[in-house]
């Protein structure tokens, strides 16, 4: 129990903080906290390949491309240039956020959930293996396609269009 | 916790003694305290034995890397400190700690003082799954692989940290680059090994080396990479690997003539030494992986020469590797960025996915026998070879008779 | 009426997802924006992973499952929503989401 | 194929790597303090002062405290001091000497323009270059006892520019023994001329100070002495005269380091 809160504790305050600082670069770096944080969680409930797999894939990879799109699209202008509708935009936000919160927890709290009988059994890497291979194939191969036109479309979204390189570019 | 029989793999008593005084002497010493804190101080000699040891290869690496480098410019190398200059990492040391410790005014206190120590943090965090020998893993789990590069993943992190933090225009552009290095070679780094664990059908890095256990013929090893698929997929993997650990000649995050040092240039002192520690804690690790995934793990390459304690066996691969390394290092110069990404977008992403149908080739025809077990090895090695040719003359048209306009 | 270790893996997702909410409601940076929605996808695949973990049927590894598509979705999105970011900022010149204005039509 | 010239790299690299060991000849460096190259003789940096004799440096310096160098030399790092008295110099004449002679190796770059307006080859390029010194003001500052090198040691480091100098001061002696052959023998014609016709004519005398060749051409009333009468020579223990301890004695002035 205590594992866990240690967990929400390093998941949510640098997910809190990171939504309310200026600086793009300190949200993002806060943010590998936050996701490092749910990777920890992961590990914890017994989900261990997941826990690896967020770390790779949030860490290693979104990270970097986030990090990446800040250093691309570097302000000209300040950074805290606070515009006109920011305060109302960011009351509404709390507002809203506020509410959705609320309800959640009531609901969260007001239910009662049945725990299993045992908790589970970690899922070995073998056993996902199998269950990816045998029952969720179409899945994979959808994903796999998905990634793949992913990949495909962000490259043909940021390629810029002149195809001005240098002359000697090879 | 799932690491537990990791820690306290039992050594087998079919074993010689030295093979297994290592663990003896460990759970010796764990036996000293109460159960409840015998993993913790089982885990705390396997951590302080794997910062020992590989911090002193590190401070012989270093020496090596600048007698190795000597050599191949035919100069003797370091040879004043001590007898054969053996002190000199001892006074490098010394250099380095007793410098000042500079921070620029400007620069982000938090992350510049951060950097170092999260990368030196991950890079050790990557010796956790590595098996040094028969009984000696760290942390034995069940998706290793998956672990290490998780781990080693966040060290171009902590080199993008560095060059941000720092506020200096050559480390923000070194920063630049280590990102745009690792998006490009995360991918063939990840897709050289797949193949691997296609045919060991495991994540467990002591699963794969029980994969590779056993002889062809009495004498050849079984291992991965005397198979052509795992020949290709090694060369790939070395040269990602390169690329991974910013060795030259991927050391554009660091490029001295362009760069002045990159994303090291505002660190000094101890702090400058922890970013040389990490470097070449990465290099020691996946040299490690390499040796793991391609070459046996501690396995011997002869059966007679099995009495050799698997630590030994281990250590020598992995200093065949570093020579390698340095070799190479020693040999060839630095790519351009434009360079660096078309090599890995054009060239090795798709030789590791053709790599990945030669695998499943292999897998698929592993009961032939007689005659066509040479038809097999002659399709596999035309798989590799034929995509390898024909990718390399795509990427070198318009390179080879080279006009300098300009010399 | 008794907290179970679910209820407060819920509670954790839930107060997640509502960070994740206020951010990309609140912030104008696109890239924030984005981030928030991430945060947000982290706090639904933590329901699975709850749900999986204290369930009646935690063998069948299908939440590990879940989650593991979602992140390969949350890897795609990103990569596109960022691709997206970079585009907009090179016709802007600004990832300010109320500069852009034109994508209304 | 692709990569065969990445495997000649190594191939090349791996020769270097095995065969700096057996083979000392593939070694480019030298290990510094012990084992030195041999400079190239036209390598030159920081001048000195060449003197003809070693066992006496004081006293056959070749400068004259002309002063020259002192007001060519670019970042002024020359200070000379002109002696009050004279002394023969290698070709027994009486000459100025300096008295001081300091250059500031701090502020000197080099420039050998002091070597090239020095009209007595007094002055010549060295090639020192361990002068790193952990005092920098006077250490550095280098007074003439310090300053000066024989001539041999000239011949040492430039061999060439050596022989040339001193070829043409050789000839410039034997042209100034040949002036004042004839000019004496001419005075003698002279003379004898007067002593058949005598008319005595009166003649300034003051020529110790300006060079022979000049002397020579002036008539001198009384040829008792002719001022070349001297054997000039290349060697310079032959050709120089004792100089006088006493002339040496105010020529070790205060700055000079102990």
């Amino acid at each position: 129990m205590t594992g866990l809160l240690i967990i929400a504790l390093v998941t949510l305050v640098p997910a809190a903080v990171a939504m309310a600082l200026r600086n793009v670069i300190h949200s993002a770096l806060l943010l590998i906290l936050s996701w490092a944080g749910i990777a920890a969680f992961y590990f914890w409930a017994g989900a261990e390949f997941l826990a690896f797999s967020q770390v790779l894939v949030y860490v290693g990879a979104i990270s970097m491309v986030v990090l990446f799109a800040v250093l691309l699209t570097r302000h000209t202008r300040t950074d805290g240039g606070v515009a006109p509708d920011t305060l109302g935009r960011a009351l509404a936000g709390l507002l809203i956020g506020g509410a959705v919160l609320g309800v959640l927890f009531g609901a969260v709290l007001s239910t009662p959930l049945p725990i299993g009988s045992k908790p589970a059994a970690a899922v070995t890497v073998h056993g996902l293996g199998v269950e990816l291979m045998e029952r969720h194939t179409i899945a994979l191969l959808v994903v796999g396609v998905l990634l793949t036109v992913a990949l495909l479309g962000a490259v043909v979204l940021a390629a810029s269009d002149s195809r001005s390189g240098p002359e000697d570019a090879r | 916790m799932n690491a537990m029989p990791g820690i306290f793999a039992a050594a087998t008593g079919a074993d010689s003694l030295l093979e297994r005084w290592p663990i003896l002497f460990r759970d010796t010493v764990a036996g000293f305290f109460p159960a409840p804190l015998q993993w913790l101080v089982g885990s705390l000699i396997s951590i302080l034995a794997i910062v020992a040891i590989f911090g002193g290869v590190f401070a012989a690496l270093t020496l090596l890397e600048r007698k190795m480098l000597g050599r191949v410019q035919n100069r003797p190398g370091p040879n004043r400190t001590g007898p054969f200059g053996l002190l000199q990492p001892i006074a490098d040391g010394i250099k380095m700690l007793t410098k000042e410790d500079i921070v620029p005014r400007s620069a982000d206190h938090l992350l510049h003082f951060l950097a170092p120590v999260a990368l030196l943090a991950f890079s050790i965090l990557t010796f956790a799954v590595i098996p040094f020998g028969r009984n000696l893993v760290p942390l034995e789990l069940d998706a290793a692989v998956l672990y290490f590069f998780a781990a080693g993943a966040a060290t171009e992190l902590a080199i993008f940290m560095a060059g941000w933090a720092s506020r200096n225009k050559f480390s923000l552009l070194a920063a630049m680059r280590a990102l745009a290095q690792l998006i490009s070679y995360e991918l063939p780094l990840l897709l050289s090994f797949v193949p691997i664990i296609m045919l060991a059908g495991t994540l467990s890095m002591t699963g794969i080396i029980d994969q590779q256990a056993g002889w062809n013929f009495g004498f050849i090893p079984k291992w991965y990479i005397f198979t052509p698929w795992g020949f290709a997929a090694f060369a790939i993997f070395l040269v990602a690997a390169l690329a991974e650990s910013n060795r030259s000649p991927f050391d554009l995050p660091e490029a001295e003539s362009e760069l002045i040092a990159g994303h090291l240039t505002e660190y000094s002192g101890f702090k400058y030494a922890l970013f040389f520690m990490a470097e070449y804690f990465g290099m020691i690790a996946l040299s490690g992986m390499a040796i793991t995934l391609f070459l046996g793990g501690w396995r011997a390459p002869l059966p007679f020469l099995e009495f050799i304690p698997s630590y030994l066996w281990f250590g020598a691969k992995l200093l065949g590797l570093l020579l390698l390394f340095i070799w190479i290092r020693g040999t060839f110069p630095r790519l351009r960025m434009d360079q660096l990404t078309r090599l890995a977008w054009k060239f090795l992403v798709p030789l590791a996915l053709f790599n990945l149908g030669t695998a499943a080739f292999w897998s698929l025809t592993s009961g032939w026998s007689g005659p066509l077990q040479l038809a097999r090895w002659g399709v596999a090695i035309a798989l590799v070879v034929v995509p390898f040719v024909l990718l390399g003359r795509g990427l070198s048209r318009g390179v080879a008779p080279r006009t300098y306009r300009f010399a | 009426m008794i907290l179970t270790p679910l209820h407060l893996c819920l509670l954790l997702s839930s107060a997640l997802f509502c960070i994740g909410l206020i951010g990309a409601l609140s912030r104008s940076s696109s890239i924030l924006v984005l981030l928030g929605v991430e945060l947000m996808l982290n706090a639904a695949n933590l329901n699975f992973i709850a749900f999986w973990r204290y369930g009646p049927n935690p063998a069948a590894g299908t939440g590990v499952l879940f989650v593991l598509f979602s992140i390969a979705v949350a890897a795609a999105e990103a990569a596109v929503g960022l691709a997206l970011v970079i585009a907009i900022y090179r016709h802007q010149r600004s990832i300010r989401l109320q500069d852009a204005r034109r994508l209304k039509g | 194929m692709l990569g065969s010239g990445l495997l000649q790299g190594l191939k090349v690299t791996a020769k270097n790597i095995a065969g700096s060991f057996h083979d000392p000849e593939r070694l480019v460096t030298v290990e510094y303090p012990e084992q030195k190259t041999k400079l190239p003789e036209n390598y030159r940096n920081f001048p000195f002062l060449v003197s003809e004799n070693a066992t006496d440096p004081m006293g056959t310096l070749r400068c004259v405290a002309c002063q020259i160098c002192e007001k060519e030399c670019p970042p002024q790092c020359i200070y000379i001091e002109k002696s009050k008295d004279k002394k023969p110099d290698a070709a027994g004449k009486m000459q100025v000497y300096p008295a001081v002679f300091d250059i500031d190796t701090s502020v000197c770059m080099s420039c050998q323009i002091c070597v090239e307006v020095c009209p007595f080859e007094a002055i010549k390029m060295d090639q020192v270059f361990e002068i790193a010194t952990t005092d920098r003001f006077n250490a550095l500052l280098l007074d003439r006892n310090q300053l000066a090198k024989p001539n041999s040691y000239y011949h040492q480091i430039h061999p060439t520019e050596a022989a040339e100098v001193d070829g043409r001061l050789l000839a410039e002696r034997k042209a100034a023994e040949e002036k004042a052959k004839a000019a004496a023998a001419a005075a003698a014609a002279k003379a004898a001329a007067a002593a058949a016709a005598p008319k005595p004519v009166a003649t300034p005398t003051a020529t110790a100070g300006a060079p022979g060749a000049v002397a020579a051409t002036v008539s001198v009333a009384k040829p008792a002495t002719p001022p070349a009468a001297a054997p000039v020579s290349a060697t310079p223990p032959a050709a120089a005269p004792a100089a006088s301890p006493a002339q040496n004695a105010p020529a070790s002035d205060g700055k000079a380091a102990p």
